[in-house]
This record gives structure tokens, C-alpha cells and sequence, in this order.
């Protein structure tokens, strides 16, 4: 058990012939991921690897019975990436794009509302259950199956988290990127009541950033809603306000989205929050 | 990306949102011909990237061209809150009848854009919405079907514009969401939305801020870009193509990955340092972009020590050390530097960054006690 | 009984104080109707009669509990009235306004859709439930209560029909024109499927006329699913293709939507349809 | 409203849609100018309404610019299945390696607009839909997201446009559909959409069909109408906001009401008359309306008899009697006038009729049959 990709997963790669998707696309198939097509307009009938290539998404889903996709397209071609993706039945889509304009994003998110379509990210390392599936670019080999959950806004941030929790003998149920992005598309609410109802998940680690809200609203899901342990590490206590800290969410604006004001709010509900990301391993029950 | 005031009432105008007629003057001479041309009562105003100029004296009524270009005199020059004005807008003045804040922003939590307006105009809308939020009234725009004239009526009456202005109102409000559109805004406000003696509505003042992401979409825009807000080592970081943010302390950081850089300057204070800067080397680990990186993280004076932080995912650490010694080679610092690679092959590349004598430390905390370290003892 | 409009009606009136409103609110209050007030933006505070009238449709609503609206603004402002009473809660939309442009209505139907709210018309005469509630511009006296069921792209011919049942005796549950218009929001299945499942309602009319295949999927739609017995007549056997004749949607284009094939689909399915509207009385049960 | 080949194609181009740089001739020596300025071998097309037109010999192909003088001569006056040339347009003429069909229209039944593309272009979209249908793409466009790239990519895979083409197809695709919004139009079509022998694509020729609702809000392509398509007494309908269609008939129909208009000349027909035109007054009945009407009716010499069938709702039939009156009272018919007046106060609006000598009725059965007499009797 796991949440969002396992064994059962049958992904497609958009923008499977690129530099990042062809890349990438020979690791999550070095990982084990049962990775069933690429798409690519007008390279249809080439192979990447032993993975076929397909002119559009409806295609790749006809011939494969794919239920995910994973998307590598440049930022100018994402959202419509997005769209194909959507409109062609597949039900959860992860984007790796980081650069999105946020107007973008506002049509994209409420369109795949509209459709019941999820979508991790974009501007996130994906997703990786350990030894089932690895939908993304996070490193395989750091990551060993176990009973945490992991959901992050950062990308290395994770990575060290989860290699942390691997070299104390730690495993993960699945760790989720949910990326860095002002407005995208599966919060980390959505990820906490997927692990609080995913029997192999025993404890949560959250990683979040300054900007938005985001933290103070799964502090209020995890009051109501969440029974198992919490732990979190909240970056960005150092951070200016009114600048924008690498990721495009990662901005303190109006007085809103202070790593003070996450910490406050999600230790008012006991969660514990790591003063420094190694801490987090011994703050796990 | 900030634009200046008049950058944003040029750019409202082509939505026809209506702007005062004024042009932009970077001598006092071109201010007194401007305001000749113009031929009544002017406003001469400060055309800096900050808020609160009107307070620091940089905004001021001319009734003469000669007036004008004194006040323009005074102005051009001016240090306010650090930023030399360079360039004065001249306005004709206008008789202001009422005056309220009509703005667009992105709701982050709503994941929509919002219309905010408020019959306190003319003021900072933050402080108003701190001290009587009643005063403020918030409709998220349908990002599919747009500003409806309906919501424009709404809002109108509930900042007090008369029904003989709604058709107007509309018309700025829909004009305002176009060019955010148009243009990538994550923000665009007019404030104030002024009634004039004549009777009609006028955007007195503007400012806009321009979706860092959709800059390679409005190359129009991003070439209206004025650096002079920041430092020199930021925009020479943004044309490398690399995230770095100046900080007042002495311990450099440069790291892969936003939120490790984050954790990593976080960790930094944790110890007892303080960061000099934010720095996200990104992906790989090219010596080209380290050795950039460490340029821009050593023209700082402040800096005593560089603490590398390095997580090796698919690139293997021995590589990133191999790319940060090349790096080292070529810019050869004179402050301590002291690595914590974690990750694919770390002994390794610990061992190769030892032999080149950089400190090196397993853990970030225990790297970040030997920068502090370092640092103090520089 | 009867369908989407009765006693129970609290209306609201959308351009209440222009020329069409008011006249048309006079006429619906002296019928009986329960017009709980009116709408025009800047005139909150007015009257008309004894409807108050309001700013906006939220206000009208959070004063009066309006659960229905009914909208006589211009063309050019009508995809705006349906948009503002849809936002603002109203689940049963009857728009009379003509002339509203297609690309508008494609829009407004498609968002009603997502939001799960009714719109009939526009191009319509509205709605009549005899001796209940009269929202629209039916001349109320016309029509009489009992156990027949009308439905109609028509106006006079409607009036028509329902006159010519009156005077035999025959009366109507609830008279429905849906308006004469390409794209519009409620459809012959739409009220086919109403009618058969309202207990007052026992036999139908149902009034067609050339363009579009509405008729066409109707006769679908009774074989399929209405045990009542329906009645028919199609408008415009005699008009040349490529023409518009007076409606926006009736029109034969490339060969669809000609009276003869209407008429063979309702006869193939069991539909008595009428050579002649007086003819209709005749072929009722 | 249809518009023609050029009114069309130059709309296109204000999309970014590449069309052949030509002009309108409306003399052999204008097409002998535009023809000599183009430079090399160009395209004389007949304007005209209606479809067929090169069968007809109104397109055709001229080398020099005394060719194209010569064709402008043959084509200008031509009748085209009814309607006389007026103008041509001069085209450069294209080096056509392959031609598809690219239209959008209004899918009824689906509620959406639909992009439509057949790898059989330059022939009658309809025929190749009836004959072939399987050589047809239609693919729906979400009214809030518009055209995507990736229905752009499948079409074009579909109809055989190579890869190299692709990114100039959306560009096309997006811009036919961006001028249907921009225009309101009901239907766009590029017949054919041609790849030149620089390996570029072209719109050879097009054609736009809008939305009569919207014409209002459209007054640019409003006042491009040529009416030269319709009767006069169709256009002087319009002007007039009536309702109405010539027919061949004999008995003309006048009525409230689109669809007991048609349901009457429906009627007249059962009877064995045939409807002169179809009319619908509208509401109300003013007498000012009613002699306009009836002046447009007895425009047509084939008219033999009028009908009138008026449904008296809100408005009572005795008024629309005194309506009618007043109006014959202008016009003064020749011809017998047929009466059927139904509703509210029928019986006084009969009497009032009946004492001015025109024949009534009381069911529109009655009253067709009454007609059809009277036109045969005439």
C-alpha cells in the first residue's frame, strides 16, 4: 500500500523525447516504474528505449491503458500539456515544469477541478513510492519502503529529509513533491488525508516554506482530521519579506506567509515542528 | 518585476483606462517644457521603485513651469529610502473630487484573481486593510468567464461611485483585468481612482508587478525592467540565471535547491551566524555556474566564510566536487570554505574537497557550527 | 402539482424597471404570482407597484429568499443578468430577452451546466402553471388548470394551442416555452422528462419547429423513457432551406433539421403528430 | 449575414491568417492594375453570394496582366446562378502542392463551437461530408479555454499536414478561431488551406457566415452587408425590423409570431395555396408597423390574397383590428384581405374587420381556406 503511484501504475511521459523527459523516463524504468508510453507530437511510432513513443495522449491511452502521465514540456507548452492530458481520461498528473506563469495555473487548477482531474505541481520533484514506483526525478536509491509519509514543498529539501530518514534504518510509505508554486495543484491537505487513510502510512513528515497559507490551513485538517503523528520543518525563518526565495511561492507578502506564523499554527495543534531539517528523524514517535 | 508608475498608467492607458496626460522628465529643463505644454497646474513625482515617496518629498504641485522645474530640480536626485530618482513623472494636476483604491491581485488561497476596491483611496491599501478591513471589498474574478459588468456595479456602490460613473467604472475595472491578462500582472492597482471636478473617473496613480515566470511571454515588459532597486550582485545573479538574494550577514551560503538553500541559512542563524545571501546553484553542478555563483557570493564584503551545502541526488557527489574544485581554481577565494556534500557517492566527494583543503562536515549542523566558526575567528 | 413553477415560486424580476419589466411584473403580480421583488443595478431602494426593487440579484435574494428569476434586461446585458443570478444562489433562470448572440449563449450554458442551474429561454415566453404562477409573458387568461402538458419553441403558436385546448374544455399543467433560439437552456428532453414524472401532468404537447435536431433527440427520449401520451405539431414544413425563418434557431442548414424529418422520427416513435395546430385537441386521448 | 471571399479573407488577415496578397477590381482596367502590380500570374474571382462559382465559370486563372484584364472582363456582369458579379478580386496566384478544408461553425446539438478539417480541400465541405464522412475531423472547442495546441497537432496528423507545418497550423487554427470570436461568426471556413510550393501554408480562399443577433455589437462587418443576395423587399424588411422571407407563392402572410407565421403558411399549403413570403409582425399592433408589412407584402406581384393571423394575448385583438384598419387606410390593397383574429376580445376585433369589408374567419383552418379561394378566384 501507498498513496497516488505503486506497482498498478501505467504512466506516460509528456515530452518524452526531450533532454529532461528522455532522461529521466531511463531512470524511473531503471527504478522499476512500469512506465507504458511517451508522447511526443509528430514522433509517433519512435521508441525511447523500450518505451513507444505517441503523437498525442489519446493515442498513448488507447494503446496503453495508461492512468497517470508525467509532464517534462518547457513552461510556454505545460498547461496545454496539462489539458491533453485531462482531456484524454487520464486521471492523475504529475508536472515536473517549474515556470508556469501563475494566470496559467488559475485556469489550469479550475479546469481540472471541473473534471475531477489531480495534478501534483507543477515545479515539484514528483512523486516516489520506494520499491514500486518513482513518477519524477527525485533519486530512487535514497528512499527504502517503510511506514512515513512524505509530503514537501522543496525538491534537495526532501531529498535530504528522506536520505536522513533512510539512513536510521527509516522507510517511506510515498514521498510527495508538491512543489513550489504560488497556486498548483494538490495541497498538502489533499496529501495528509491520503496518508491518514493509507494503511501503510504510520506517521507524517510535512515539509513546508514561507508563502501562502497553505501550512496554516493543513494545521486546522490535521486538528480535525488527521490521528496519526505529524512532523514537520518549516524553511525560510531567516528569509527577508517581500522577496521571492528561489521557488515562486516561497515569498512573504503582506505581513502573510511567515515561517513564524506556520510554526505557530501547526505546534498550536501538536504538531512538532524540527528546528533544523536532521532534526526530524528524532522527533518521529 | 516592479514597473514604475508611469511604466503601469502607459500600460493602463492602452486598455483605455483613462491617465492624466503627463510624460516623464529626467532634467529640470525637460520638466519646465513639459509643463509648459501641459499649461496649467502639474504634479512633478518622484518615479522610484518604493512606496512611501509622497512622505519623503517626492511628489509636488507646480502651478508654473518654472515651479515646476524648481520642484523637478529638487527632486531628481533625491535618495528615498535608498533609491536615487532618476526620472519625474509630470501630470497635469487634476481636481480631485473623491478618490478611491481599485486594485488586482492573485488570491493565493482562493487560487483566483481578486478585485479589491475601497472608498479610502489615495492611501496604502495594506495599512487600511490592517486597521478597518470593513473598508475593503474583495470579488474573485472566474478565471473563464472574467470581471461580469454585474460585479463592477456591486463593488461600485459599495465604495460610493454614483450610479452616472458605473458605465466608467466598468469599463477601468474590465480595462484593469485585460491588462493583467495581457500582461502577466500578478499585481495591478490604481490608486487612487479619482472623480475629477469634470465629473469623470481618472487613474491618478498606478503601479504593476509582472509574474517573474511570464517574463520570456512579455519581452515588451521585462525590457522596461529598471534594476536600480537592487543590488548590483542580484541582477548580475538573474542574467546568470541563478536565484540569489543579498542578506546583511557574513556567512555566504551556496546550495542546490530553494528549499535547502532556506533550511541551510535557516541552520546558519540556528548556530549563531547570520547569512550574507540566499543562493540556489539549481541542478547539476557545472564548475562554469559554481565558479559564477562563488564570484557573486565573494563580491559581497561582508562575506567571512562560504558554506557550500550540496545535496547529491542523481548527480553524484564526486562530480559536484570535481565542478566546485574547478570552480575554486579559477576564482581562488580568500575566505574559509567549508563543504557538507550529503547523498550518491559522498565520502568521496568529501575526501576529494578535504585534499583541496576545504572544511568539510557530514552534517549541515555541524557544518553550519564550523562556518559560524570561521567566520568569527576571520 | 406541475413543473418548475407554482405557488411555492418566490420571483424575482431582472430589469424591473425598464419599459418590458415593469409592464410584464404588473401583469404576473395581478395573475397572482409571488414577484418578491426586482433588480436594477442603482435603483435599490425603489419601487415598482409593490415589489421592491434591488441593486444587485444577492441582495434581492438575501432579502427576499428569491428562488427563481426572470430576466427582461437587453441582449447585449441578458448573458450577464443569467451569469449574476446564477452566482447569486437562483436555481430556475427564465430568460424572455431576444437577440442574445450564440457564442454567448455557448458560454452561459456551459457554466450553468457546471454549476447545476436551470435556464429557460432566452427567446422565450417563459413559464405558466394555470392558476399558480405566471413568470414570463403568457397571457394568463388563456389557459386553464388541468392534466395536459405543453412544451414549445414557439410564443403565439404556444398561445395558440393553449387557447384552442381551453375553449375545448382541456386544461394545462404547466405551459413551457423554451424559447426559439439555437443554443438555449432547457430542451424538449428536458421538460419531456419533467412532465412524465409530474403526477398533474398526463398528456403532452409538445410544438417543434424546423432546425437543430431537438425534436429528433425528443423522439429518442420518449421511446426511451415517457409512458405518457405525446401530441405534436412542427412548425414550417413550407420554409425554404438556408433561410431563418424569424427565430435565431429555425433554420434547415446542409439538410438537417427539415419538418419531415422531425415528424417521421416523433411517427416512428408513436407521437400523433397534428397536420394543423387546431387540429392538437383532436388527437389528445 | 454572409460575407464575401474578400470581406472574409482581409478579416483573416487581421488574425495573423496568411492569405494571398490581392485586391478588389470592380473594372477589367482596375484588374489589369492590380494584376501588373502583383507581377506574375494571378487568380480573377467572381464576388458573389452563393456557391459553384467556379463552375460557372467565375474563377479563373490569368498569366499576364491583359489576361487578367480580359478574364475581369468576361467575369464583371456575369449572372451567377442568379446574382451579377460586381466585383473580382485579383490573387496572386499560388503553386499548390496540397489543399485541405479548416472551418469552425456552430455544432448545435453539442452546445460548442467545433473546429472541422478534411484532407479534402478546395471541394464542397457538405458533399464530402455526405460522401465521405470518414474524410472529416471535428473536434469541439471549450468555450473557456479556446483552441488547444495539442487539437491543433491531432488534426493536423489527421489530415496529413507534415510536422514542419505544425506550429504554422495552430497559428491558423487559433487565429480562424480568435477572428470567430472577435467577429462573432457563425461559421469560418478556409477552402482550401493550401501548402504553396515554399512549403508554407496559405488561405487561398474563405468564407464567414454572422451571427444577425450580434450585429449590433459588430458594426464594422455590419456595414460591409452586401444585399445584392436577397429581394429588395428583404431588405427593406430588415430596415424596417421585420421579419421576412420572399416565397413563391401566391397568398401573402402576415402574423404575430415566428412560429404561427410558419405554422400558417403551413397551413395555406394544407389547403392547396402556397405562401407568397413568411412574415412576423412581432408584438403589439401598431398601425404604423402593419402598413410597412403589408407594403412590403404587396411588393410582390404574385401576391393574389393576404392573410392575416394574429393571436390577440396581452394585447387585444380589438386593438390590432383598429391597427389593421388604419393601415389599409394608408395602403389602400387591391387585392382581398383575409382576417382570423384569435384571443383576447376576438369577436369585436372580427366585427370591426368585418364592417370594413375585409373577409374573417374564426380558425386559421377556415381562414387558409378562405385565402386560397380568394387567390384562385383572383
Amino acid at each position: 500500500m501507498a498513496i497516488l503511484v505503486d506497482k498498478n501504475t501505467r504512466l506516460i511521459v509528456q515530452g518524452i523525447t526531450g533532454r529532461e523527459g528522455s532522461f529521466h523516463t531511463e531512470q524511473m524504468v531503471a527504478y522499476g516504474t512500469n512506465v507504458v508510453g511517451g508522447v511526443t507530437p509528430g514522433r509517433g511510432g519512435e521508441w525511447v528505449g523500450k518505451v513507444p513513443v505517441f503523437d498525442t495522449v489519446r493515442a498513448a491511452v488507447e494503446a496503453t491503458g495508461a492512468n497517470c502521465s508525467i509532464i517534462y514540456v518547457p513552461s510556454h507548452f505545460a498547461a496545454d500539456a496539462i489539458y491533453e492530458a485531462a482531456d484524454s481520461g487520464i486521471p492523475l498528473i504529475i508536472a515536473i515544469t517549474e515556470g508556469i506563469p501563475v494566470l496559467d495555473m488559475i485556469r489550469v487548477r479550475a479546469y481540472l477541478d471541473q473534471k475531477g482531474v489531480r495534478l501534483v505541481g507543477p515545479n515539484c520533484p514528483g512523486l516516489l513510492t520506494p520499491g514500486e514506483a518513482k513518477v519524477g526525478i527525485m533519486p530512487g536509491h535514497i528512499a527504502t519502503p517503510g511506514p512515513i509519509g512524505v509530503v514537501s514543498r522543496s525538491g534537495t529539501l526532501t531529498y535530504e529529509v528522506v536520505d536522513a530518514l533512510t539512513r536510521r534504518g527509516i522507510g517511506q510509505s510515498t514521498c510527495v513533491g508538491i512543489g513550489g508554486d504560488p497556486v498548483n495543484g494538490t495541497s498538502f491537505v489533499d496529501v495528509l488525508g491520503l496518508f491518514e487513510d493509507d494503511a501503510a502510512t504510520e506517521q507524517i513528515v510535512m515539509i513546508g516554506e514561507i508563502g501562502g497559507t497553505d501550512e496554516e490551513k493543513a494545521a486546522r485538517f490535521i486538528a480535525e482530521r488527521v490521528t496519526k503523528p505529524v512532523v514537520s520543518f518549516i524553511a525560510g525563518r531567516t528569509a527577508p519579506p517581500g522577496k521571492r526565495m528561489g521557488h515562486a511561492g516561497a515569498i512573504v507578502e503582506g505581513g502573510v506567509g511567515t515561517a513564524e506564523d506556520k510554526i505557530a499554527a501547526l505546534e498550536a495543534v501538536g504538531v512538532k515542528v524540527a528546528d533544523h531539517p536532521e532534526q526530524i528523524p528524532d522527533l518521529l514517535v | 518585476m516592479k514597473l514604475h508608475e508611469y511604466q503601469s498608467k502607459f500600460r493602463f492607458a492602452e486598455f483605455d483606462i483613462p491617465i492624466p496626460q503627463g510624460k516623464i522628465a529626467t532634467t529640470p529643463e525637460q520638466a519646465y517644457a513639459i509643463a509648459d505644454e501641459i499649461g496649467g497646474p502639474v504634479v512633478v513625482k518622484a518615479q522610484v521603485l518604493v512606496g512611501g515617496r509622497g512622505k519623503a518629498g517626492g511628489v509636488k504641485l507646480a502651478k508654473t513651469p518654472d515651479e515646476a522645474m524648481q520642484q523637478a530640480q529638487a527632486i531628481l536626485g533625491m535618495d528615498i529610502k535608498g533609491l536615487e530618482v532618476t526620472k519625474v513623472l509630470i501630470d497635469p494636476a487634476a481636481e480631485i473630487v473623491d478618490e478611491v483604491y481599485l486594485g488586482i491581485t492573485t488570491d493565493r488561497a482562493a487560487r483566483r484573481t481578486v478585485l479589491i476596491a475601497s472608498g479610502e483611496g489615495g492611501v496604502d491599501i495594506e495599512e487600511v486593510a490592517a486597521t478597518t478591513p470593513e473598508k475593503i471589498v474583495k470579488m474573485h474574478i472566474d478565471p473563464f468567464l472574467g470581471i461580469r459588468r454585474y460585479q463592477t456595479h456591486d463593488i461600485a456602490n459599495r465604495v460610493g461611485i454614483h450610479r452616472e460613473n458605473w458605465k466608467e467604472f466598468y469599463q477601468i475595472a474590465k480595462g484593469l483585468y485585460d491588462c493583467v491578462l495581457a500582461s502577466d500582472a500578478t499585481l495591478a492597482e490604481i490608486n487612487p481612482l479619482v472623480l475629477t471636478g469634470e465629473g469623470t473617473l481618472l487613474a491618478v496613480d498606478g503601479k504593476m508587478v509582472i509574474d517573474d515566470n511570464a517574463l520570456n511571454r512579455q519581452p515588451e515588459l521585462a525590457a522596461q525592467r529598471d534594476t536600480s532597486d537592487e543590488p548590483e550582485a542580484e541582477t548580475k545573479a538573474r542574467e546568470s540565471h541563478l536565484s540569489y538574494i543579498k542578506l546583511d550577514g557574513e556567512i555566504g551560503c551556496m546550495v542546490n535547491g530553494a528549499g535547502l538553500a532556506m533550511a541551510t541559512m535557516d541552520v546558519v542563524k540556528l548556530y549563531g551566524g547570520t547569512p550574507a545571501n540566499f543562493l540556489d546553484i539549481g541542478g547539476g553542478a557545472k564548475a562554469e555556474t559554481v565558479a559564477t555563483a562563488l564570484e557573486i557570493i565573494l563580491s559581497d564584503p561582508n562575506v567571512k566564510a562560504v558554506l557550500f551545502n550540496i545535496f547529491g541526488g542523481i548527480t553524484r557527489c564526486d562530480e559536484v566536487a570535481k565542478g566546485i574544485l574547478a570552480a575554486l581554481e579559477e576564482v581562488k577565494p580568500d575566505v574559509p570554505m567549508i563543504a557538507r556534500l550529503v547523498g550518491t557517492n559522498e565520502k568521496e566527494g568529501r575526501e576529494l574537497l578535504a585534499e583541496a583543503k576545504m572544511i568539510t562536515a557530514e552534517t549541515l549542523s555541524e557544518a553550519a557550527k564550523l562556518a559560524v566558526q570561521a567566520a568569527q575567528s576571520a
